[in-house]
């Protein structure tokens, strides 16, 4: 435990402090240790860890709907492209990642673009298809400013080059899944899970005895199925369930 | 017969003016600037008709004082500088750059002219509850104490009024200034603005009294309230003559002008501005400059009593517009390295600030007096 | 009038207005919420907006600028719009962070108004919070539209085809799993170390039942018309402080919970213990006495828990009196009857 | 001679016109009597996003009502509708330069319920990250604080100092203030060495830079005559008041968390509380600036003794792994000291909903508010600002 | 790994989707017992039930026509069942633990089961103030100690629809309900094998059910009480007991609620839970007792392990009592209609 002793200034003590601030004051005014970043004029480089405005990559989404539903701010919908594809609203995206973390397939990607001031609201919703490029942003910059510390003394280092504001996207490697069921005696007969298939990976036969339909045959096509997991979620029954295939 | 008389009159008049403007002429010609720098363009302008006039006007002494330097424009330049110095220095201790971008190549001097615009163009609330006609006419009636003072402060030849009561004129004169405040605070009509004028009454006896007693005890050193007399007598700076006044008069300086850590009146943090929380626009624009000039004032007083006035150096070829300059630029490195004092000390409270002045800087104040009677006698 | 100011507007000093205007856009001190953190970096020594001519300044009268710092409460809907007002023309609004746009992670808060419902509003920076680089686009766009006139964004998207298709037929559910049926209980035994074990041992010898519910946890259940005297004797016991007043709503069993977790600074042995001392209400008559008289640290929640849920502490005298809502919010949010939007998956 | 001076005494207007919560009664009786009302806020320098109503008798405070409720997001009510893992951007947004602390709180509450194994490199790399916070934290009250006394310089530096840590919190977690960045069973990714070595350079730099801080603004005599002797909390009061944290210790009370009830790291570093006796604000002041010296101590002492190991990269499993998270039936309540004072989070299950039942949160903030009421009366109305700042009071810590 | 597999569906009696069929067969024809069953099951959440008649708003969209309502529709081909049924043993008792209505049984047999670990939890019907039926998982004992969840509501309540959730996340479970919900039970544990996890139904005995909104408007109306006044129900010996909360209490006759008995309840002839693992009710015990029918061997158990502990008191039973309004309900309900 360390004792904080109550201070009593005399007014040797007390002169002497003034004279410490005045002399702390001149000497930064004479020789200043100056931090600031002059943004317009110069951008800070942000690790390659940043999180920033998000981009997407078509070929990889499986819409699987985990970004949209992992969000915490329901700030991703999915939206009707040639598949669902995720749009973020930024009115309430609040840069938490957790959509790219969740996204089994690295779709979904970081960028250093932070700095941006949109006019009206409705520009902020960014559909799919802005998000596969980065987007342009007005650049003033001529500099690049870098923070280190170097021999604990804490300095910008500027260099004349404009920082890339693209992030190299991660691997993600997850295993391949795909769907089976696990409890077919249960089955209500709902087709739901065909129905939330985004890859159509679910096909329904019906099968008909005198021009009635009598049963559904429900079967899984493998090369389609991209383990998504959305009709297992769907199941009101949860008979469906994941499994790894080698 | 009508025609006559008209043309008459006319021929009167005609005189009259005339014998105005040579008058006038006169008057000015009799007692104008000597500046070898500009004493061709001088000559030259003379010849034109009218416009000597106005050379002679410009250049006649009490005007050139009043008016220029240290007058009116050199206060207008002194306000532009001290604000943009202020911040450029506040904002350097602070590991900051302070404005720059407004004029990048000048890096960023016009700061406060362009604040200065946004004031004026900017609307002027005059809220419901105030009191409508002296809340616009106090800040503009504030500058006649503002003003008046100049009329008295001398810069070699270059002065307004001589009178061997200068110095005592002058304190009178600022002392005026915080009524107006006062006044200012009451005319807002707020809660704050009450609390701020309080404030400021409490803190103006705080000051005022030592500041006095300080200007006092330097009349004793010089042994005259004449301005002249006190520079003459400088072959040693006042500020070596009587110290102890000199450091009464500086914290007096801080606080008359609630400077940090005496900024109680305006206290922005704690009761938002005190007497100008409720003033915008171009009104905004005059109370904020109101200290400034204060202390811009209290600085030119300081200049003379403490640091040899206008001697300093005399550089031939300006002749007698040495002096004003040699006080001005005195005057404005005095304030430019007091301004420091904001980004060093944390504002202290009311009653700290009223003890310190009714204590220490008043017995300070009476030993500085005491010590100015015996300088008096020897020097 | 109108002459004069379509001539400000226009006229030939127009240009010098406008650079004057637009060089010295001085935000008014309205911090409305955390975003005021980053403000406060984008004007400090790391960013130095004052660089830009734009300095932070007290009140609204002097001022052209409200930065809207995040979320706008409803209680601080009206001081923004009062703060605007008394601001003299012109003015501008920006607003950064999510919270005052649409809510970002408070979007279906009850407590939360849209600013730009409030004020008119110039330029929107998203950001949870915006970074500083981010506030000073967003004052230096401010600063071109007053030159130019021109308002934009300071991004485009460049589009991209990616197809045209329908959505799937059935709308995905979402993942959150609530129980139609939840059971309640705030004193599950769990497995503790022997000191809890017996410390719980001495407070039962008191004559009160305890229940261990974990290590340093204990919990300890009265009536509550017993509640008053059961405090009291702990008080004597050596817990000297409330750390926590908690209501449960239970509308399943028609109960509320009322907890009180104690603690104590005065007793070393005690200093870890949280003791969790509850009581059930009847959720049509949820009145007990307040424990404010014999732990004024619990005043204040006491009366946070009446906003609440309405539960009526007797003997705290703010009682019947909104204390951190806002007086036009819904009745009694907390309570289970009063529901949220509900997320949406699909655009 | 006594001359009356009319000043017309009625109630201003605004009274009518603003949510005032206290009953137009009072405000007669106030303005009947020699009192006179000052509303401190919410759109104040001295202020922000909080109401206080002073009640003053010339220069002296009375009494001070407090109106908070100005940053209220009801956390509480939203968080019963998200998901545990979404909870966590939610629970931190209160205090978001004390993010991770706030963060770690809630987590642990999980944690415990759970009864989850965290890895040893992962409490370490936590512990190192929620001092940073408290660093940081402790900077943004100082220049807070400075500010109210109307020290700008005093709120230059620590905000520029702050820049350092915001820049570790972005290498580290890649957000400046709002990380998220703790999660059920450790941290969301690995930190690597070279960041590491970057973050025990960066404590050196910190406190040369303090040191500068120090002279100007820490020792400074103007400083100490506003704070001392202001505002004071005797020991028997602050316990009474249920004070927190580090204005707790400042009167004298031993009582930090993570020495009564170590978690993480904290039990194995080495480090010790500060503590002061007087009580007022500049002790208050004192004790945080002696605590950042400590947390800078005790992140150079994370990072010497880092255990290596290999931290579980959650990119692509995110959803799978935390989305259907829990929790057992019953009431899991964690303390977790902040940089503030304890934070409480105590979170209803029923065993079945993959949701909070109830999740009860308790700021410092809101828990020292009665403490910082009943220390301004008796003062100046100029020393509410100083005891304002002295106690770091953040609204929307405070009203969640 | 199953990837294909196959759904069987019921034949179709009409032209129209499933929920079409059940709405003619069941529902308009006034069969409909309330049970919620085909609530609990509908895969699209499209069927309400609560305090109205079942009912799902557009079904001719939304229905996914998968048959499964219908699958477990206890009086879709109803054949009604009566009498005492088989069973193992009857006894009377008085817990020793629970105070309820009469001898606390439900909860002592529910919490047994719960200690002995046969089942994880238990779906129990509470009330909120103003006697609106709510559900609630039991999963301690802790729980049971308030009354609020104990005591008959005589009114509807959504058992099913809380039990599937629970069957859903636990691996056993039980339940408490009406004879008609037992059956409803018992037909989707043939269908659908996850029911198979309910472990432990416990019936009760029951003449008839009310909408609540009927019967609080009956009781305010007939009786000038308001049901949020009202501490406790009763039907005993032919009489509707109605305790206020300030003591008094209004009895009546039962005969007096004929006219809002709902249509479903007017064909049940089912007085003590045929099918139930064991049934419990007030009937037959003397004042202060409940009875208690065991049926099951898993109840069996129970009971067993509740005498062993010595958790209730027992006493003796008359079995013609229960018999009697047995026979009684079968009497006041005929079935099919003579018209």
């Amino acid at each position: 435990m360390i004792r904080v002793e109550k201070v009593e200034l005399n007014l040797v003590e007390s002169l002497k402090r003034h004279v410490e601030a005045l002399g702390e004051a001149f000497k930064q005014a004479i020789k200043p240790d100056r931090v600031t970043i002059e943004y317009p004029r110069e951008r800070r480089r942000y690790p390659l860890s940043f999180r920033g405005f998000i981009i997407f990559n078509s070929e990889k989404c499986v819409s699987c709907f985990r970004c949209a539903q992992i969000c915490p701010a329901n700030a991703i919908q999915m939206e009707a492209h040639s598949k669902p594809y995720p749009s973020i609203d930024y009115t309430k995206c609040i840069f938490c990642h957790f959509c790219i973390e969740s996204c089994p397939t690295g779709s979904l990607n970081s960028s250093k673009i932070h700095d941006v001031a949109f006019r009206k609201m409705e520009e902020m919703v960014v559909s799919a298809n802005m998000m596969v490029k980065l987007p342009r942003i007005l650049k003033e910059e001529k500099f690049t400013v870098d923070v280190i510390v170097k021999d604990k003394y804490w300095k910008l280092l500027r260099k004349k080059e404009m920082d890339d504001l693209s992030i190299p996207p991660i691997k993600v490697e997850v295993p391949k899944k795909i769907v089976t069921c696990a409890e077919p005696e249960s089955c209500l007969g709902c087709r739901l899970c065909a129905n939330v298939c985004p890859r159509e990976a679910i096909t329904v036969k019906e099968i008909e005895v005198a021009k009635r339909v009598v049963s559904y045959v429900l079967k899984v096509l493998t090369e389609k199925c991209v383990g998504c997991g959305l009709c297992v979620r769907q199941c009101p029954m949860n008979v469906l369930k994941l499994e790894v295939v080698k | 017969m009508e025609a006559l008389v008209i043309s008459h009159q006319k021929q009167i008049g005609d005189k009259m003016l005339e014998g105005l403007i040579s008058g006038l002429f006169k008057i000015f010609t009799s007692n104008m600037m000597n500046i070898p720098l500009i004493e061709p363009l001088v000559d030259y302008l003379m010849q034109i008709p009218l416009v000597n006039l106005l050379v002679a006007l410009i250049l006649w002494r009490p005007f050139f004082a009043v008016i220029i330097l240290p007058g009116l424009v050199g206060l207008l330049i002194y306000l532009l500088w001290i604000v943009y110095w202020e911040r450029k220095l506040t904002a350097r201790v602070q590991w900051r750059v302070g404005p720059i971008e407004v004029a990048r190549p000048i890096r960023g001097a016009i700061q406060a002219l362009a604040d200065g615009i946004r004031y004026f163009f900017q609307e002027a609330i005059i809220h419901r509850e105030a009191h409508k006609i002296y809340y616009i006419q106090l800040p503009i009636l504030a500058f006649i104490p503002i003003l008046l003072p100049l009329l008295f402060i001398p810069a070699g030849n270059v002065v307004g009024i001589k009178t061997p009561y200068g110095i005592q004129l002058i304190v009178a004169f600022i002392a005026l200034i915080p009524l107006f405040i006062v006044a200012m605070g009451w005319a807002s009509h707020s809660r704050f603005a009450y609390i701020g004028s309080l404030r400021e009454a409490f803190m103006y006896f705080a000051y005022e009294i030592p500041f006095i007693i300080a200007v006092v005890a330097m009349i004793y050193v010089y042994g005259s309230g004449d301005p002249y007399v006190a520079v003459e007598k400088q072959n040693i700076p006042g500020a070596v003559l009587n110290p102890l006044a000199f450091i009464v008069y500086i914290i007096a300086m801080i606080m008359a002008t609630s400077r940090l850590p005496f900024e109680i009146p305006e206290a922005d943090q704690e009761i938002a501005f005190g007497p100008f929380v409720e003033y915008s626009g171009i009104l905004f624009g005059l109370v904020m400059t109101l200290l400034y000039e204060k202390l811009y004032l209290m600085a030119l007083l300081f200049v003379i009593l403490f640091l040899g006035g206008w001697e300093g150096f005399y550089v031939g070829i300006l002749g007698d517009f040495c002096a004003p300059l040699v006080l001005f630029i005195k005057t404005v490195v005095v304030i430019s390295v007091l301004v420091i004092v904001r980004s060093v000390y944390a504002r202290y409270r009311l009653d700290q600030a009223i003890r310190l002045g009714w204590t220490s800087y008043l017995t300070l104040s009476i030993a500085a007096l005491i010590l100015g009677m015996f300088v008096g006698v020897l020097v | 009038m109108e002459e004069n100011i379509k001539f400000l507007r226009s006229g030939i000093l127009a240009p010098i207005k406008k650079w004057g205007t637009h060089w010295s856009l001085w935000p008014v001190h309205l911090v409305t919420a955390c975003c005021g953190a980053e403000l406060a970096h984008a004007f400090a020594s790391g960013y130095d907006g004052e660089r830009i001519g734009a300095l932070n300044y007290g009140i609204a009268r002097q001022t052209n600028l409200i930065i809207v710092e995040g979320a706008i409460t409803r209680k601080m809907a009206r001081v923004l719009r009062i703060t605007w007002e008394q601001m003299p023309d012109p003015k501008f609004v920006i607003i950064m962070g999510t919270c005052g746009l649409n809510g970002g992670v408070f979007w279906n808060s009850y407590h939360l108004v849209k600013p730009f419902e409030v004020v008119p509003v110039n330029y929107f920076i998203p950001g949870c919070p915006s970074t500083p680089e981010a506030l000073l686009r967003g004052i230096r766009q401010l600063q071109n539209e007053i030159r130019t006139g021109e308002p934009r964004s300071s991004i485009e998207f460049e589009k991209v085809d990616l197809g045209k298709g329908k959505m799937m037929p059935v709308t995905p559910k979402s993942p959150k799993k609530i129980s139609l049926a939840p059971s309640i209980v705030v004193n599950v035994p769990r497995k503790a170390d022997e000191e809890t074990k017996k410390l719980a041992d001495e407070i039962s010898k008191l004559g009160l039942a305890t229940t261990v519910t974990g290590k340093n946890r204990i919990a300890l259940r009265v009536e509550k018309d017993e509640l008053v005297d059961a405090a009291k004797k702990l008080q004597n016991f050596g817990f000297d402080h409330v750390k926590n007043v908690n209501v449960i709503d239970v509308p399943n069993e028609d109960k509320f919970i009322v907890e009180y977790h104690l603690g104590s600074y005065s007793k070393r042995e005690l200093m870890p213990v949280v003791l969790n001392l509850f009581t059930e209400l009847p959720r049509s008559e949820p009145k007990l006495k307040s424990l404010a008289k014999i732990f004024p640290s619990a005043d204040y929640m006491e009366r946070e828990m009446h906003d609440f849920f309405g539960v009526v502490f007797e003997g705290n005298e703010w009682m019947g009196r909104k204390f951190l809502l806002a007086p036009d919010t819904p009745e009694y949010p907390l309570k289970k009857d009063f529901k949220l939007e509900e997320e949406k998956y699909l655009r | 001679m006594e001359y009356e001076i009319k000043v017309p005494v009625q109630p201003p207007t605004e009274l009518q016109s603003l949510f005032i919560p206290i009953p137009p009664e009072y405000v007669e009786e106030v303005y009947r009597s020699e009192d006179f009302l000052v509303l401190v806020g919410p759109q104040h320098p001295g202020s922000g996003h909080m109401r206080l109503i002073v009640r003053v008798h010339g220069d002296i405070i009375r009494e001070v009502i407090p109106d908070p409720g100005y940053v209220h997001r009801c956390v509480e009510k939203i968080a019963e509708n998200r998901l545990y893992i979404q909870n966590i951007p939610l629970v931190e947004r209160p205090s978001i330069m004390d993010a991770l602390n706030f963060n770690l709180g809630y987590v642990r509450a999980i944690e415990d319920a759970l009864e989850v194994e965290v890895p040893k490199r992962a409490k370490y790399i936590r512990t190192m990250l929620a001092e940073i916070c408290r660093i940081g934290t402790h900077l943004y009250d100082a220049a807070i604080l400075a500010v109210f006394l109307g020290h700008t310089t005093g709120f230059m530096y620590p905000f520029g100092i702050r820049e350092l840590i915001c820049e570790v919190l972005v290498r580290i977690t890649g957000a400046r203030f709002t990380s998220s960045f703790i999660i059920p069973g450790g941290v969301r990714r690995d930190v690597d060495e070279q960041t590491l070595k970057f973050v025990y350079e960066t404590t050196f730099a910190i406190e040369k830079r303090l040191k500068s801080f120090e002279r100007i603004f820490i020792k400074n005599p103007t400083v100490i005559a506003r704070l001392k002797d202001v505002g004071v909390l005797t020991k028997e009061e602050a316990i009474k008041f249920g004070v927190v944290g580090p204005f707790l210790r400042a009167s004298g009370v031993e009582y930090d968390v993570r020495k009564v009830e170590p978690y993480e790291a904290y039990g194995e570093l080495d480090w010790d509380i500060p503590v002061a006796d007087a009580g007022d604000s500049y002790s208050r002041f004192l004790v945080r600036v002696n605590e950042i010296s400590q947390s800078l101590k005790i992140v150079r002492q994370c990072i010497k003794n880092m255990p290596e190991e290999k931290l579980k990269d959650f990119r692509g499993t995110f959803f799978d792994e935390f989305a259907d998270i829990v929790l057992p039936q019953g009431e899991f309540t964690t303390l977790t000291e902040a940089s503030r004072g304890t934070l409480i989070y105590s979170i209803v299950s029923d065993g079945e909903s993959n949701v909070p039942y109830r999740m009860r949160m308790i700021t410092p903030g809101w828990l020292y508010l009665r403490g910082f009421m009943e220390s301004l009366k008796g003062e100046r109305l100029a020393d509410l600002q100083a005891i304002y700042g002295s106690f770091g009071y953040f609204p929307p810590e405070a009203d969640r | 790994m199953i990837t294909e597999w196959q759904s069987l569906l019921p034949e179709k009696k009409l032209e129209k989707k499933y929920f079409g069929i059940l709405k003619e067969i069941v529902i308009d024809s006034k069969l409909c017992s309330h049970c919620a069953a085909c609530a609990a099951v509908c895969p699209v959440d499209g069927i309400s039930s609560g305090d109205q008649p079942i009912d799902f708003p557009n079904w001719t969209e939304k229905c996914v026509d998968c048959g499964a309502c219908i699958k477990v529709c206890p009086r879709y081909d109803y054949k009604p069942l009566s009498g005492l049924g088989d069973y193992i043993e009857i006894f009377s008792g008085r817990s020793k633990r629970f105070v309820g209505q009469d001898g606390a049984m439900v909860s002592e047999i529910t919490v047994s089961a719960i200690e002995m670990g046969l089942i994880e939890a238990a779906i129990f019907a509470g009330r909120s103030e103003d006697w609106s039926t709510k559900i609630v998982t039991i999963k301690s004992p802790e729980q049971l100690k308030n009354r609020k969840v104990t005591g008959t509501k005589y009114s509807y309540a959504d058992v099913l629809i809380a039990l599937k959730e629970a069957v859903l996340r636990y691996n056993s479970v039980g339940f408490v309900g009406t004879p008609c919900m037992i059956s409803a039970v018992r037909k989707m544990q043939k269908t659908f094998k996850k029911f198979e996890r309910v472990k432990l139904a416990i019936g009760l005995f029951c003449t008839e059910n009310f909408y609540r909104h009927d019967l609080y408007d009956f009781l305010i109306e007939k009786k000038s009480v308001n049901l949020k006044n009202v501490v406790k129900t009763d039907i005993k010996k032919g009489k509707f007991i109605v305790t206020l909360k300030d003591g008094r209490k209004i009895s009546f006759s039962v005969k007096e609620l004929e006219e809002i008995v709902p249509s479903g309840c007017k064909v049940c002839q089912d007085f003590s839970a045929v099918e139930s693992d064991v049934s419990v009710g007030s009937v037959g015990s003397e004042e202060g007792f409940s009875t208690v029918v065991v049926r099951s061997e898993a109840a069996k158990i129970v009971a067993d392990y509740l005498k062993e502990k010595g958790y209730a008191e027992i006493s003796q039973t008359s079995v013609d009592a229960i018999k009697k309004l047995c026979d009684y309900k079968v009497k006041i309900h005929p079935y099919p209609k003579k018209s």
